[in-house]
């Protein structure tokens, strides 16, 4: 049963690293980066570490996005002038 | 003096959150109430959200019946989306309508616009003053106050005794 | 007791996927949203209670509690922000739609 | 077969539900031609491994796991919030 | 093209030399001998509950020293490569945050705060942590930050608050030192009944300071790269 | 588990291949995030052990025996001081990023020429 759903979560995990790559728009790259991260942590659960899990949700999928937010805005402000 | 209402109840809220959080320990409830005390002084000049918080009978009973009806809405909609989705032709008649409250608390002006997006086909898009601009999925009525009189005063009536 | 709790858990997880295939279905993204919102919220409800009531309902239904009032306040709060963005980065509306007495509103005052 | 040997192939089930629940809101992901349908599609993909995570902290009995959930709940809501003021020039 | 190509050959070869050791991993049975150790005498000797925190905190406390280090480097290294303005000198107008946000965040950020201090003073307990508490601390600091536009932390506070938190975390380490056995060795107050709050020795006081810690340098790190007049 | 270390060692290779043959500094960025996440979840498979649960004494697991019952406690603690270092290192990449748009207009890897042989 697990394995079943782990092999789902890895399908959509290689699919969003791909189109992470390959996606035009900038902002929806490191939307689906964060997916990579989210799903990520849902499999640490399956392999007993929920330390590990705790902290990949918080940063790997929250913070790293607003991070990459944060310096795109600077981008932004800055090609406009 | 001004803040000790709202400076009491938020410590009461955050203090049961701890418990719900951590358990009733002794050792527990000792740090949860240092610890809720000290953020709710902290943070007490910079949240106003809890000064309107009525406390009577009446409120009390209100509150009750509105998480009623809010359930039932809530249950509403889904069965509603559901039959959108499933349905094949897919039958909506979508717009953004317009319509006004009277709620001036900020409490019951988010709670009302939280309810709003969970209630069958509608969603609050922007909050300008005292109107509400509504997406809604199936767009039945003509002018402001007819859109007013069916989405927004089964929650509005309740609301206002709680919250004024 | 436990059968009772996996029959709420799977009507909440009917409620899951028929607001995925909402996702899917809808024509734009307000509509998306309000498929995706509405059933995002009381699937999960219903997934987390069901579990709490098959599984030992004291153990689990202190921070279910604390769960099913997060995604309450948030999830509404969230898909508002999103549908304000939206709307202000100028993404259309579907064909169908019958009328925007928002964008009416905004034209107005320039 | 008793009624818990039942209860808890629903509990699969349902699981598996809500994973193919992911798997649709993830071809929304790719397909959506905004960035708005691509946030709407992460929001709920977030909310449904929450139910995801709560299930397995049911299954494997550690009731400890829900903290992770917690954790989860709130942090997305942060990133859809933050996608959502990128959007509107917020920052 | 060829370019391309000789990059897929070179990653083909790095797949083909290093699958091996993925796959041939052997699934083993048993606990290696430091791995036996600190489980089997961790939960005697430190009284912590959660053993991931025995081994951050207690068994492996330099390294965890050297990665607040770097964590403080990285914070400082921001800030050097930020320190000079552009030549712009008016931000465009920013669109404020819609009232329902703002109303939302008053409600939520205090209970982000609380939810914070649950889990790093809870680090011996459940799988909390001072990083992940940290981290939850940002969070809200964030929420802040994206609700009020024109918001600004105060920077000297956080610094200070960030050093003396440094400053707790090195004597404690040297009470360790002269109290017990080692360096940051937590066992220099009682250890207590496992399992409930104060217990596991100095462990939950300092996975509190390296939360504080951590969530000053991340909210620096966040603060620096909003302003937009750099 | 054998399949989680395999996902993690094509999520490095697809990192590896976005770092090579992207031109954009932020897609560059982006593959080494790809990079990060798969190794630590190939790390973290390492100590896992088939059957045992997590390193975490609670009321489900009072009484059992601890050598025998958990995991490696090792991998999960560098893994969780690791991420917290990716995201300073991330921010780190990304400021030169910032700072590199500012120098040159541009995030195109091409654009930048001074050092190339």
């Amino acid at each position: 049963m697990s394995l079943i759903i782990i092999i789902f979560l890895g399908i959509i995990m290689i699919a969003a690293a791909v189109l992470a790559l390959y996606l035009k728009n900038l902002v929806a790259a490191i939307i689906s980066a964060g997916v990579i991260s989210l799903l990520a942590s849902v499999l640490y659960l399956f392999l007993a570490a929920p330390d590990v899990a705790m902290t990949e949700a918080a940063i790997g999928s929250g913070l790293t996005t607003i991070v990459f937010l944060l310096a795109f805005n600077k981008i932004r402000s800055d090609r406009e002038d | 003096m001004k803040y000790f209402k709202s400076w009491f109840l938020l410590s009461i809220f955050l203090f049961i959150f701890w418990l719900l959080l951590a358990g009733t320990d002794l050792q527990e409830l000792i740090v949860g109430i240092a610890v809720s005390i000290l953020i709710s002084s902290i943070l007490v000049k910079n949240i106003s959200v809890f000064d309107d918080i009525k406390i009577s009978l009446k409120a009390f009973i209100c509150t009750i019946v509105y998480i009623c009806i809010f359930m039932v809405e809530l249950i509403k909609s889904n069965f509603d989306v559901a039959f959108r989705v499933l349905h094949p032709k897919l039958p909506i008649n979508p717009g953004i309508v317009k319509v006004r409250t009277e709620l001036k608390s900020k409490l019951g002006r988010i709670i009302l616009a939280n309810s709003i997006t969970l209630t069958p086909g509608t969603l609050t898009v922007e909050i300008q003053e005292d109107y509400y601009y509504i997406h809604w999925i199936d767009v039945t009525a003509e002018d402001i106050d007819r859109s007013t009189e069916l989405i927004v005063k089964k929650f509005e009536k309740y609301l206002e005794v709680i919250f004024g | 007791m436990m059968l009772a709790g996996a029959l709420i858990t799977f009507l909440g997880a009917a409620f899951l996927l028929l607001g995925s295939i909402g996702l899917l279905r809808m024509p734009d993204v307000y509509n998306r949203m309000q498929a995706g919102t509405k059933t995002s919220t009381l699937g999960s409800i219903l997934f987390l209670i069901g579990i709490a009531v098959g599984f030992g309902f004291k153990v689990f239904i202190a921070k279910i509690l604390i769960l099913i009032l997060f995604i309450l306040i948030t999830n509404p709060i969230s898909s508002h922000t999103l549908a304000r963005a939206a709307h202000f980065f100028g993404i259309e509306l579907t064909e169908s739609t019958v009328r925007d007495n928002l964008k009416e509103d905004e034209e107005g005052d320039r | 077969m008793d009624s818990s040997a039942i209860a808890k192939v629903i509990y699969d089930i349902s699981a598996l539900m809500a994973v193919s629940g992911i798997v649709l809101s993830f071809i929304r992901l790719i397909k959506g031609p905004t960035i708005a349908d691509r946030a709407v599609s992460l929001d709920v993909m977030t909310i449904i491994a929450i139910s995801i995570i709560v299930y397995i902290a049911a299954i494997t009995g550690r009731i400890i796991y829900l903290d992770v959930a917690l954790v989860y709940g709130l942090i997305s809501f942060l990133g859809v919030v933050a996608i959502a003021r990128y959007l509107e020039r917020g920052f | 093209m060829a370019k391309r190509f000789i990059t897929l050959l070179l990653i083909a070869l790095l797949a083909y030399m290093f699958l091996p050791f993925i796959v041939e991993v052997d699934e083993t049975s048993q606990l290696n001998r430091v791995a036996e150790k600190y489980v089997t005498a961790g939960p005697l000797e430190l009284g912590a509950a959660n053993l991931v925190t025995a081994v951050i905190v207690t068994y492996r406390g330099l390294d965890t020293l050297g990665e607040i280090v770097v964590l403080f480097i990285a914070a400082v290294g921001i800030g050097f490569l930020l320190r000079k303005p552009s030549k712009k000198k008016i931000a465009a107008p920013k669109r404020s945050s819609s009232e329902i946000l703002r109303t939302g965040s008053d409600f939520l950020i205090p209970l982000l705060i609380l939810f914070g201090v649950y889990i790093f003073t809870h680090g011996h307990l459940t799988p909390g942590g001072g990083f992940q508490g940290g981290v939850v601390l940002t969070s809200a600091a964030l929420l802040f930050m994206l609700s009020n536009t024109e918001a600004r932390f105060n920077k000297q506070l956080t610094e200070v608050i960030e050093s003396v938190s440094g400053i707790f975390y090195l004597i404690i380490g040297i009470l360790g030192l002269i109290l017990a056995g080692g360096f940051l060795d937590s066992r220099f107050l009682q250890l207590g009944e496992m399992g409930r709050l104060f217990s596991a020795g100095a462990i939950p006081i300092i996975y509190s300071i390296i939360g504080i810690k951590v969530g000053m340098e991340l909210i620096g790190i966040l603060e620096k790269l909003r302003k937009e007049e750099i | 588990m054998t399949v989680i270390s395999i996902l993690g060692f094509i999520l490095i290779i697809i990192g590896l291949w976005g770092m090579l043959t992207q031109k954009n500094i932020i897609k560059m960025i982006i593959g080494f995030s790809i990079i990060d996440t798969g190794l630590h979840l190939v790390i973290v498979s390492i100590g896992f052990i088939k059957g045992r649960t997590a390193p975490i004494i609670s009321k489900a697991v009072e009484g059992l025996d601890t050598g025998k019952n958990f995991i490696d406690p090792v991998p999960s603690a560098l893994v969780l001081t690791a991420i917290v270092i990716g995201l300073a290192i991330t921010a780190l990449m990304l400021v030169y990023a910032v700072k590199l748009f500012r120098f040159k207009r541009s995030l195109q890897i091409e654009d930048f020429e001074e050092l190339k042989w």
